[in-house]
């Protein structure tokens, strides 16, 4: 299997997709010309031309609305937002019409539609730049939400994506974008929306996390190992719809659990995961359930706090030490 | 009403056939919500509801010169396109009642009709919001590299909506077959056009400040109405972009079956309907000598009796199972999170 | 004390503080020489003129924009939505400007604005006007978020708001808007922010509850008194921040807690309330915390369909039954 | 450039004091933004940083003739706007460095400077939505009776978010003392103005489209810029309403620190410094004979040192604490949600 960054692979997944499929495009701003702010889309205008990689205006409420509209009628657009914090200005057309269509039609009309891009603190960009909007979306019945956290999610999950035929909010991770790792080169490898995966298998504690927490999460998992604690490691990603089963059986296994994210705290992922878990198999759990997430601040600019904010391994190993005996 | 550019020399631009039609559908539309608002005071409509009357001209007239496979997408003041588009008024009816046979499968309500084998796209309640999915549906058949058209519909005070403008941008500057319809009845729920809107004249607003054709006309003449739109829709296949056309019209009805509508002096209200299009165009037809006092009379009959089939349709009509809350939601399996 | 209704209670609280401060005025669609589309606001522009009562365009981006730069030069706007569904279009001047300025200007501003208006599934109104947002501004930190579900909580949680230096998301329910109640004429009653109130007390099990399904809640504990079982039934009154330290008191007395709301469950309020909830108290917990919803889809148009997804007297009490022992 | 109406018989507008003072201001960006440029790129800077290079006669000739009780407000390419408004360097430089004492604590880094003392209100990062604010801070001018305006900074981009088309409308309609200045440089981030806009004349867009008086000016000219501000300043403080003006100019550099411009001829960008602002403005001076080489060269020096006295305050200032980061949440006290 090819090696390739998480931003190579999102490009692929489009890119045998666009091939595939006439009727999927992709449109946002500076993806056409400019090859993409983040460089997920480049190349693509030259391999697909104009009518199908297209530039817009700075009119994420307005371009959201025109692939809404296009989706309805039978196209399958993936509308990238430059990031997703700037989805926040077209939040009514995803939660109200993306959302909604279906629903109000009494199934007439379906919206095959993907808002892809970005988001999270990634470095510096201070509060208006750092949102992870996730839990905002995932509360929404008639959304699907997903953030891949490896390169080889990324092309799968992107591709699971696009042939669904609803609307999914997918969430990539800017700090993400340049990670390496294999990727499968076959143009029908799929990862199913509302799958989990156990990236690590453990018996003690069961970390839960997804995007870029995953990753924190599996360098704490090592920290831990040498310290005699065995976690197994879940990758979310779908987050809406949420694979319990696959949370369940491994509580089962552990019967505890700490849930890392980047997201705020209060309604947030973490909250409602734990939530459906204590409601699912209370019983289970030999401990509460612990929590790491980016403390309940806007994000600052300076470096050193936004890095204090986030979810550490020292953070996560710190939780688990709370609730597993030693 | 202030600057309507009327064409001085419209000619009869229909067939006496197709005259007769839109005569039947502005007074279906008409008798459908007379009847609406007598089954909402009697509690069995709920929500909002919004009435058409006075404004029939403009989804006849406009919608009476597209082809059927055309799109129509308009906002919560939907019953009339829907009905000019086709769909009968019973599905309607039944809706409004909240059936499992509505044209939203009783899910969507008075705000939210929708028929997708008529390419009637909607019934849109959050003001502004479908202006931009016009757009897109435009943006699909040039995409597709057909040449079918979408007209959208919205109100005077939804061009205070941001959307509209990010969508109007858009729609001149990729020259998207997609026709713009303001109907503007000078209102904006309780709000006058001069309290709303910076500027009177909203082909300024929306057409010169878009670089494409802005046309106000007076909206009671059904025919005008449809010649403009057919001169639109022609630009649109020719792949010359969009029309913005400012439709003026009267709301003779409160904005919303909630409205007492004080704002309004009982004389004013009886002054705009002597403008009734549906009586001028009666009468125009007569002095045409298409129809006569008989033909009208049974035409109105022949409604009357159709509305009230659809209302018993409607009444005998089952409610949709309560389980049905988790249907329709995706097309994938439908998975609660709870 | 003087009887009056929610709305008039709600009005009570506005003429007051204007009447007290000239900073204070009103804005919003209808407001004004429509008195209102709920009539909550009737007769304030003949009381306070066209200075201070401010009927706007359909633009509410827009105008919580000139409310929040009016907020940060010395005013103190109200600015009211329609209702809540239409907070949506605004919901990045609300979430990025409003709850963020002071922290990015490091505490050189300020953001003294309320947002209010009713939300709630009012009544056959459809996806898009019923939406239920607590949840989503509950989940940023810099905004503060409050609910009533009684005419005297109206005007002192309002009164409060209006006082507050800080911006506050108020949201009302639109059918709480005729409910009757004794309300306090005194112009310096005060309700205080992120405060909880026990309005009934019980030792069997802990409702947590706010807005209209307080009133169901209430009723709830009514039946269940008739069944022998003590329902303690609190009001949260503010979402964000949330009072703790009332629910973690009642919560050591009963054992057990449902949480009612008629959000939608997956991070929503009570996701939010339960996480933090187990948390800080998990030992204490008898059996796990209930919880009745508004069922996980959009908001149908037919009536009984909406009943149906909505916390009902029926399904709270079979939900203490599921965890109170008989 | 396109459609320029500079009037043709511009004369100084300015004693020779304040003349030295603008260009002063405008060595002064110039010089703060190529050391920023450095520091960027030895990553003492972080996140994203837009410099304001070729364009600094606008915000230097517009707030230059404002009072100091007026209001400016800007996008996130602010450290021009911060500047001419009389921020010191070294706080500015302290922020883009994450410090304690940056003009926001080191809590909104380039794209949100902020400075309550000067009236200066930020730094807005998200397109377009400081412009609805602008509005507001105009209204609560006018609701207490004063006669201070606020000027609004935005970029050609910014006209297609709905937002400032929602707020120009109510700006028109309510007659606020707002100056809305479009920094038309043509380019938002890698896309020119032909392939966002529907229009290349902006004055249609925003001036015409909202019955306000729309004027594009040559923004190279720091007096004409200053001349057509203060002709704003004083329709707004008569209670005449806003004013659009359409400042024409070209940006340098790219659109942030990390673009590397790929979409510009080495030509073009060659071509735009001989309209250097700041080149034009020296030459300018010295013909009238306000300044000589020897001037302007003690002039350049004394910039240089003072911008590195404010890097070397910035290096030397302290972290903040890594627990301010519950601090200046709210002026309540903050309970965090944890
Ligand atoms: C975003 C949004 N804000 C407010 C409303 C409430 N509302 C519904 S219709 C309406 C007035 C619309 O007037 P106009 O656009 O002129 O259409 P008309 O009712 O005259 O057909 C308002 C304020 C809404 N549905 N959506
Ligand atoms: C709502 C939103 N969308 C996208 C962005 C990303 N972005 C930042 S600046 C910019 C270009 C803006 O161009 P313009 O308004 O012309 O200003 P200029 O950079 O030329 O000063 C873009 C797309 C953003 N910050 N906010
Ligand atoms: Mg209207
Ligand atoms: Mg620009």
């Amino acid at each position: 299997m090819p090696e390739m960054q998480y931003r190579e692979a999102l490009r692929l997944a489009m890119t045998e997709e666009m091939v595939r499929d006439d009727r999927v495009f992709l449109m946002g701003e500076e993806v056409a010309e400019y090859n993409g702010a983040y460089k997920v889309s480049q190349g693509m205008l030259d391999q697909f031309g104009p009518r199908r990689i297209i530039d817009t205006p700075i009119s994420e409420e307005g371009f959201s609305g025109i692939g809404i509209g296009a989706a309805m009628v039978g196209l399958r657009p993936i509308v990238e937002f430059m990031t997703f914090s700037f989805s926040l200005v077209a939040f009514d057309q995803i939660t109200n019409n993306a959302a909604n269509l279906r629903y109000m039609s009494g199934g007439q009309f379906s919206c095959p539609i993907v808002f892809r891009g970005n988001s999270g603190m990634a470095g510096c960009l201070g509060a208006t730049h750092s949102h992870r909007p996730e839990a905002l979306f995932s509360h929404v019945p008639g959304l699907i939400v997903m953030m891949p956290a490896t390169p080889s999610d990324a092309k799968g999950m992107l591709k699971s994506a696009i042939r669904c035929d609803d609307p999914v909010v997918f969430i990539e991770h800017e700090n993400l974008l340049g990670d390496k790792g294999e990727v499968s080169a076959d143009p029908d490898f799929l990862v199913p929306i509302g799958k989990a995966d156990v990236k690590r298998t453990g018996s003690d504690v069961t970390l839960i996390s997804y995007s870029r927490s995953l990753i924190t999460s599996l360098k704490a998992a090592e920290v831990l190992a040498q310290d005699g604690i065995s976690a197994e490691v879940i990758d979310l990603r779908t987050l809406r719809p949420l694979d319990l089963d696959t949370l369940i059986a491994s509580v089962k296994k552990t019967h505890r659990a700490v849930i890392i994210e980047e997201d705020w705290p209060f309604c947030g992922i973490g909250a409602g995961v734990s939530d459906r878990l204590y409601r699912a198999v209370f019983d289970e759990f030999d401990a509460p359930i612990g929590r790491v997430f980016t403390k309940d601040a806007p994000v600052p600019y300076n470096r050193a706090m936004e890095a204090a904010m986030l979810p550490s391994v020292e953070r996560i190993v710190a939780e688990v030490q709370k609730i597993v005996p030693r | 009403m202030s600057s309507v550019q009327a064409d001085p020399e419209v000619k009869p631009i229909v067939t006496r056939n197709q005259a007769i039609g839109w005569l039947r559908q502005m007074l279906t539309i008409r008798r459908f919500e007379e009847r609406s608002a007598m089954l909402y005071q009697h509690g069995k409509i709920g929500g909002f509801c919004h009435l058409y009357s006075g404004q029939e001209a403009v989804a006849v007239g406009s919608i009476g010169v597209l082809r059927e496979d055309d799109y129509v997408i308009t906002a919560y003041r939907d019953h009339g396109h829907a009905i000019a588009r086709g769909m009968e008024p019973k599905f309607g009816m039944a809706e409004m009642l909240g059936k499992a046979v509505g044209c939203s499968k009783g899910k969507g309500g008075s705000m939210h009709f929708f028929d997708a084998e008529k390419n009637f796209l909607g019934g849109h309640a959050i003001v502004g919001s479908h202006v931009p999915l016009a757009a897109g549906v435009a943006f699909a058949s040039k995409y597709r590299g057909g040449d079918q058209v979408c007209i959208c519909y919205f109100g005077d005070g939804a061009i205070d909506q941001g959307s509209v403008h990010e969508a109007l941008n858009m729609a001149s500057l990729w020259k998207l077959p997609v026709i713009y319809v303001v109907e503007n009845n000078f209102m904006s729920m309780g709000t006058q056009l001069q309290r709303h809107s910076c500027l009177m004249d909203l082909t300024i607003r929306l057409g010169t400040a878009y670089g494409i054709p802005g046309i106000a006309i007076d909206a009671n003449d059904v025919e005008l109405v449809a010649k403009t739109v057919r001169q639109a829709a022609a630009r649109a296949r020719a792949g010359e972009g969009p029309t913005f056309i400012e439709a003026q019209t009267y709301r003779f009805r409160g904005h919303s079956m909630s409205d007492p509508m004080k704002y309004r002096s009982k004389e004013e209200a009886d002054k705009a309907k002597e403008h009734d299009p549906i009586v001028i165009y009666e009468t125009i037809l007569k002095e045409r000598g298409w129809i006569d006092e008989a033909g009208l009379e049974e035409m109105h009959e022949k409604i009357k009796v159709e509305v009230e089939e659809a209302i018993d349709f409607a009444n005998e009509a089952p409610e949709p199972p309560l389980d049905a809350v988790y249907e329709d939601i995706s097309v994938s399996p439908y998975i609660p999170q709870e």
